[in-house]
């Protein structure tokens, strides 16, 4: 069966999500199980692929058994053998931990809810899976529609954030499709890796720029890159948390890794870095991003908000990593997808207990929560830690390789500009500690403090939390082995 | 120089991260509680002992825990430097906790579980930093140490503890993250590697004098547990800490690493010869004297008594770093052996300002003058350690003082000879006053009556304990004197 | 926000220009599109699938991946629709409006009473809904019609211009024009909303239930040759039954989920009132 | 001049496919309204199908359905007679996206206008401030 | 000769496009905008894209424009621009 693990990776869940949405109808307790069981399933064989791309190489995949170029492909290598374990394991995770939020505040459309959960899943393993361009567009847009619907189930203002993503999202989309239109019409074909054999007598060609450019800004549209962010903050602040918990992590991350793909495999590094020399341009773009988006997370006073635009930072980091154009910068770039994911996931999945617990993701609903919520918060200081960037929490070591790449393309812009949001964030979680560690504060100096309740969120939304707090930790651990058994073979040969 | 490879130092690390959870689970009975405590303490220190006979043979303990790329891992080395700073603080560990005991108790201060638990972190840090073998491993260490002091710092979770506590992380985080990170770096960019080595990782590299002196001094001020001006303003305010905390952190652990971070920079980054052909020794030289001078007059100005200690605390600081920067085999040693020296006598100090508060509530020097006639032992204590502290026998300080004169004069620094005797004075300008006015002032205006009344026991048998253990060190100051040396020896090769 | 919107219209479109100037012109045989893969779609189809309509060929078989996905999207679409309008109904007594057909006498009855259901009194939404028998019997008799002209094109997908996308909307329409010319109660009673929303599901998993058997005789996902075992025929003309499979498979869910949207929109997803 | 004027009309479709996707895209930023907003999105999308379509023309070629007298006798087809199928294809699925994503859209639009009463977003942002 | 017709619609497309824009009225908007979509899938047909043309006449025309509608019918017909 094993051969067969692309393709289960996708139809697994798809098919249960069907099944799910017909249990809806019938028994509503049967959904979270079904939707559980698939997305175990696409994380097994996820990661027996990623063990299948250690052991053999890259991996094609013919659907319907037809060649590539005429009929569609999968192609796994290193870069998506990497990243498809990530998003099929968070979204297992976040999938877990949702049911009590579920049960909480949409409890009679349970089984839409998971139809559309486990769909979207389908879709972002579809996006990273795929070996032919025009697929990733339809992929993509499943992910989009299933994602909008998962987003707009929320506060009052849940609606109207998502519209403005809607619209953003297809702009985006159409962007990219009409990227693959000019590439088609030059080079007349639509799978990845023979658009780029058929690219090289083609660079100088007016039609190829306006590809790449299009297909990037469709990209950057969708990955809420500077300055196309506006859409972010609100449509993941208002969200339920359940669904900000599965978007946030994965959404900008797996466009990331479309960008990366992009590059790599579609447009050669040759063309990207050499023909069209704008990776200077990119890069001050990408530090740009990584201020404001500090700034503006600073000045946010609601914890979910500040961290909506945190996420608008890290962006920056990876697609100023990416562009750097050296090794060192693109690891970074690769590693920080999956330390980023983790890291999202991890402080979202707190702000999922807080306001399971708490109704609330105010800075003034934080009062005494360490006291209250102290599990839940000391996974917190986990998380907060790794996106500060403190050993031996993986979010260090990415960011060690973005700054060496920084130092090594002389773009010492970029190294400031890792530094100062690395302290800004210091900022930003301190003074989230700070209220909830001192806050109400004791009338006489420190002595019979107040008296700590305990209202701990549930076993099945803490489990996995720790369940990623650790693996933060494990790794950061593991860089070195990640870096010289996968990451090292994603950047291609000759690229210094 | 040969090296064995050997779990221990990964235990004496790991040892009081693992008693963490017995703690939290025994929280309801203290007395079980702190005897896990207690436990890890004394195993801890056990552990470090049992590699002293190696190093003094002459060899090295290496361990690797896990490499993330060449040049960087997570590595232990234990040398004859980082032995000694163990020694010095798992030793003082055993004493702070039975001290910590009587403290938390007498005052009845909340949350103590979580008190013993960070202390225990910052143990580990402290050790994990002290036999750290590259830049990374010291790095790590440094962090865990600056985060894991700050819920310690502001225990009192009140108004004052937060501004202090930010100003801590402001210093401390801010600078190590700002300074020290992308210096680091850079040095890995230049070099390839991160493992101090003995004359230097940056020695070959082709860094020019101008990127060398930013790198330097980027260090230099990142570790700001040194607190070298003008990086020194959290030490005073972290002491709102419980009296403890103060001592061991900020009187050996936290500070020393700083110090000893500093040192490691010197001699396994930049390497004597590098330092001593480029003049940089001379600058960092100039930037401790100036800390030395200003500290000790600020110093005399104090009132309260924990910020006096403090800003002493900087003072002598930088001797250990000018006696490093000396570079002179003499001025080295007697910097390493300050390490100990100052440790023992300014932990005394400050267990004595505690114990003070605990038995009669005072923190202000103008309100302590009879006082040696209610807590004799105390003040008795207290004007041992200060004169070891200013470096008159019969107390060790003496000797690292000693040898940190000769180093000047072998380095042929006279100027900075000249700033340790005046800085030596000053010492003894504020510290003398206090132990006079606190035996033979006027009966008319002594504040105290005429009855011995000390602080419970857990509180005063340290302090006599390492006051004790001060004068000792004058007649008997090995093995540190001995570890010093062996250090300054693999170091100069001399 | 018009500057801006302008100022990012005119940059984008002089990038478009730009870049179309450097196009082949158009409908120009030689151009790359047209000379790199779409011969072999068009020589191949007929001796690969047998089904002269390529684009029904490569819609459901070279590319049948695609279509999969893009069934699950209009699925998708449907399930959001529902998951954001659809307010569960409760059994709350409601103001009810009958109209007696002689007469044309409208009756409002209050809170919970209802007319037990007869040939003289029917149920109307609102006081102002006008008697329109004409509508009503003209759409009577059109959407057989209709819904058989749906059932052709989905059935004569192979040969002709249709396939499963156009006969699933024709057949949803008619069912929306029944709730339109009637009202949505009577579509309701028609085609419940259970089984609307099973429809869907069933659609798109025939679909991908045809591509997960291929896979379970031992072939590639959507590798429709595996079937000639199941059919005894040849891989061929299994490949040919496999694509009719499939767009009976899309018919239904587009179906299903035309009406389920049309449903969710118009009532706003109070199933009390249509258009 | 005429040669200008032949490039005009020989990429008409070009040039108008630029035009609507450009009505669409300003009418998405720009416009007020909600629905307005939507109807724009969709305007946006065909231009795109527009463009795919006219990449797929063929001059001298005809529909992508090959005449045969039901299938047994194979005579040869050149593929210069047949229009390129291939982006029809695409554009069919192309076409099922943009319906999904307007049902969406409208689905959204409801609910915004059952919370805020009004389709006009300046006057939603105000009723939110408001708040 | 077709193309002259092509021309022909094709400019016609982009008045109708702008007028589903322009009217101050949504109902006549959805209104519009269908007309659009028949024309647009003309043009298809046009061009030989049966196919498209077909799913354009059924969706786009048909049953999108119904969607505008209904969409309308449940919120208003007011629009300022």
């Amino acid at each position: 069966m094993n051969e067969q693990y692309p393709a289960l990776l996708v139809v697994v869940p798809l098919l249960s999500a069907l099944a799910i949405s017909v249990a809806g109808w019938v028994n509503k307790r049967l959904c979270f199980p079904i939707a559980v069981a698939a997305l175990g399933v696409s994380a097994w064989s996820s990661v027996g692929l990623l063990f299948r791309v250690l052991n053999e190489g890259a991996i094609v995949y013919k659907l319907g058994g037809w060649l590539p170029p005429m009929g569609i492909a999968y192609y796994i290598d290193y870069l998506n053998g990497l990243v498809l374990p990530v998003v099929s394991i968070v979204a297992l995770l976040n999938l877990i931990s949702s049911k009590k939020i579920v049960e909480q505040q949409f409890p009679d459309k349970a089984g839409p809810f998971y139809t559309l959960y486990v769909l979207m899943v389908t879709g972002l393993l579809g996006i990273v899976v795929t070996g032919d361009a025009f697929n990733l567009y339809v992929l993509l847009e499943i992910a989009s529609l299933t994602g909008y619907g998962l987003l707009a189930m929320g506060e009052e203002r849940a609606p109207l954030a998502t519209l403005n993503y809607l619209y953003m999202g297809t702009i985006g989309a159409c962007f990219y499709l009409l990227g693959i239109g000019y590439l088609y019409i030059v080079t007349g074909s639509l799978n990845m890796v023979d658009i780029a054999r058929l690219l090289p007598p083609l660079y100088q060609s007016k039609a190829v720029l306006a590809a790449f450019i299009i297909c990037m800004v469709g990209v950057w549209l969708k990955m809420a890159f500077f300055p196309l962010h506006a859409w972010l903050p609100n449509a993941y602040t208002y969200a339920n948390s359940a669904s900000s918990g599965l978007i946030a992590p994965l959404m900008t991350k797996v466009m990331v890794y479309v960008m990366i793909r992009l590059i790599l495999t579609v447009f050669t590094p040759a063309f990207v870095f050499s023909t069209l020399a704008v990776s200077h341009y990119i890069v001050w773009l990408a530090c740009i991003a990584i201020v404001i988006g500090a700034v503006l997370a600073l000045k946010e006073r609601n914890l979910k908000k500040m961290l909506t635009y945190i996420v608008v930072a890290e962006v920056g980091y990876m697609v100023g990593g990416a562009w750097l154009g050296n090794r060192a910068g693109l690891t970074g770039a690769v590693l920080h997808i999956v330390n980023d994911a983790l890291m999202t996931l991890c402080v979202f999945l707190v702000v999922g207990n807080i306001v399971y617990k708490v109704k609330g993701y105010a800075f003034a609903d934080l009062k005494g929560l360490f006291s209250k919520m102290p599990f839940t918060m000391g996974a917190f200081v986990i998380g907060a830690l790794s996106i500060i960037g403190v050993p031996p929490t993986c979010g260090f070591f990415s960011k060690w390789y973005l700054i060496l790449g920084a130092i090594q393309a002389h773009q010492y812009g970029f190294m400031v500009a890792l530094l100062f949001s690395s302290l800004i964030n210091v900022v930003l979680f301190f003074r989230v500690f700070e209220i909830g560690f001192y806050e109400p504060f004791s009338d006489h100096e420190g002595h019979e403090h107040h008296p700590a309740v305990m209202a701990e969120a549930p076993l099945t939304m803490l489990v996995p939390l720790y369940v990623v707090a650790i693996s933060l930790i494990l790794v950061g651990l593991y860089t070195g082995d990640i870096v010289n058994h996968i990451v090292q073979f994603v950047i291609p040969k000759g690229f210094m | 120089m040969e090296t064995i490879t050997s779990i221990r130092p990964l235990l004496a690390v790991l040892v009081s991260l693992l008693i963490i959870p017995l703690v939290v689970v025994s929280s309801r009975s203290p007395n079980v509680r702190e005897s896990w405590t207690f436990v890890a303490a004394v195993a801890k220190f056990l552990i470090v002992l049992s590699m002293l006979p190696v190093i003094l043979k002459g060899t090295e303990i290496v361990y690797t825990v896990v490499q993330f790329m060449p040049g960087a891992a997570i590595k232990f080395r234990v040398d004859a430097l980082g032995m000694l700073f163990a020694l010095v603080s798992s030793s003082l560990w055993i004493i702070t906790s039975a001290y910590s005991i009587g403290y938390m108790r007498g005052l009845k201060e909340h949350g103590q579980t979580r008190y013993f638990c960070f202390f225990a972190i910052c143990l580990s840090a402290t050790i994990g930093a002290a036999f750290s073998a590259n830049l990374l491993t010291l790095y790590l260490f440094y962090e865990i140490l600056s985060l894991a002091t700050y819920p310690l710092v502001t225990h009192h979770q009140d108004l004052e503890a937060r501004s202090s506590g930010r100003k801590y992380l402001l210093y401390v985080v801010g600078a190590s993250i700002g300074l020290v990170l992308p210096a680091m770096l850079i040095c890995y960019n230049l070099a390839g590697t991160l493992e101090f080595s003995k004359n230097g990782i940056l020695a070959g590299t082709a860094a020019s004098p101008s990127l060398l002196f930013i790198l330097l001094f980027m260090f230099v001020f990142g570790f700001a547990k040194s607190a070298i001006m003008p990086m020194h303003s959290w030490l005073p305010a972290a002491m709102v800490a419980p009296t403890p905390v103060s001592a061991l952190l900020h009187a050996v652990a936290v500070v020393k690493v700083g110090v000893f971070s500093i040192i490691r920079i010197l001699t396994g980054v930049f390497g004597i010869q590098l330092l001593s052909s480029s003049h940089l020794g001379i600058a960092v030289c100039c930037v401790a004297a100036f800390t030395i001078l200003v500290g000790s007059f600020i110093a005399l100005s104090q009132d309260g008594l924990k910020r006096l200690l403090a800003f002493s605390t900087i003072a002598q600081l930088s001797y250990i770093v000018l006696g490093v920067a000396l570079l002179s085999p003499k001025g080295m040693t007697g910097g390493m052996l300050h390490i100990a020296m100052h440790a023992f006598g300014k932990i005394t100090l400050f267990f004595c300002a505690g114990a003070i508060f605990v038995a009669t509530g005072k923190k202000n020097i103008s309100e302590m003058i009879g006082i040696g006639r209610r807590m004799p032992v105390t003040m008795a204590a207290f004007f041992i350690a200060s004169l070891s502290i200013i470096g008159v026998p019969p107390c060790g300080g003496f000797i690292s003082k000693w040898y940190l004169a000769l180093g000047t004069l072998q380095a042929h620094q006279i100027g900075f000879l000249v700033v340790l005797l005046f800085s030596s004075l000053l010492n003894a300008a504020y510290f003398i006053p206090i132990t006079y006015k606190a035996f033979f002032c006027r009966p008319e205006d002594a504040m105290f009556e005429n009855k011995v009344q000390e602080a419970p026991a857990f509180c005063v048998v340290p302090l006599v304990i390492t006051a004790t253990i001060s004068v000792i060190l004058l007649f008997y100051p090995q093995p540190f004197l001995r570890l010093a040396r062996m250090m300054v020896q693999s170091i100069t090769g001399a | 926000m018009r500057i801006i919107g302008l100022i990012i219209v005119v940059v984008t479109g002089a990038l478009l220009i730009y870049a179309a100037t450097d196009f082949p012109a158009w409908s120009d045989p030689a151009s790359p599109a047209s000379t790199y893969l779409s011969p072999y779609y068009i020589e191949k189809t007929m001796e690969e699938t047998s089904v002269p309509n390529i684009v029904t060929a490569v819609l459901a078989d070279y590319r049948g991946f695609d279509t999969m996905f893009e069934t699950t999207v209009i699925f998708s679409a449907g399930v959001v629709c529902f998951f954001l309008l659809r307010i569960p109904r409760r059994e709350e007594p409601e103001i009810r409006y009958y109209r007696h057909v002689l007469t044309g006498v409208t009756i409002q009855l209050k809170e919970g009473y209802k007319i037990p259901p007869s040939a003289d009194f029917e149920r109307i939404d609102a006081v102002w809904t006008p008697p329109d028998l004409i509508i009503k019997t003209g759409c009577r008799i059109l959407i057989p019609f209709i819904q058989l002209f749906a059932l052709y094109v989905i059935a004569h997908g192979h040969h002709s211009p249709g396939g499963g996308f156009q006969g699933g909307v024709i057949l949803g329409a008619s069912i929306i024009l029944l709730a339109i010319s009637h009202d949505l109660r009577t579509a309701v009673r028609r085609m419940s909303e259970k089984l609307i929303a099973i429809l869907c599901a069933v659609g798109v998993s025939i679909y991908a239930g045809t591509g997960a058997l291929c896979l379970l005789l031992k072939q590639n996902f959507l590798d429709y040759s595996a079937l000639a075992g199941v059919l005894h025929v040849d891989p061929i003309t299994a490949r040919s039954h496999g694509i009719l499979m499939v767009e009976i498979g899309v018919g239904i869910a587009v179906m299903a989920t035309m009406i389920w949207i049309y449903n969710n929109i118009s009532s706003a997803g109070r199933y009390r009132q249509g258009l | 001049m005429t040669d200008l004027i032949s490039t005009v009309v020989a990429k008409y479709n070009y040039w108008i496919y630029i035009t609507l996707m450009m009505i669409g895209l300003y009418a998405m930023i720009a416009k007020n309204n909600l629905v307005k907003k939507i109807v724009g999105m969709n305007i946006f999308q065909t231009a795109i199908i527009l463009f795919y379509v006219s990449i797929g023309v063929k001059k001298g070629g005809t529909i992508p359905i090959l005449e045969h007298a039901h299938g047994h006798e194979h005579h040869v087809v050149h593929a210069v007679d047949y229009i390129n199928p291939l982006p029809h294809v695409l554009m069919l699925t192309a076409i099922v996206v943009g319906v999904a994503t307007l049902g969406v859209a409208l689905a959204l639009a409801i609910r915004i206008y059952n919370n805020y009463n009004t389709l006009e977003e300046d006057e939603i942002l105000t009723q939110v401030r408001e708040k | 000769m077709i193309w002259p017709i092509d021309l022909a619609i094709l400019t016609l497309v982009v008045i109708a496009s702008i007028g589903a824009l322009m009217v101050k009225d949504l109902l006549g908007a959805a209104i519009l905008f269908g007309a659009y979509s028949f024309m647009m899938c003309l043009l298809w047909s046009i061009m030989g894209a049966v196919d498209v043309a077909f799913t354009e006449a059924s969706v786009g025309a048909g049953v999108s424009t119904v969607f505008f509608v209904a969409a309308v019918f449940r919120t208003s017909r007011r629009t300022k621009d």
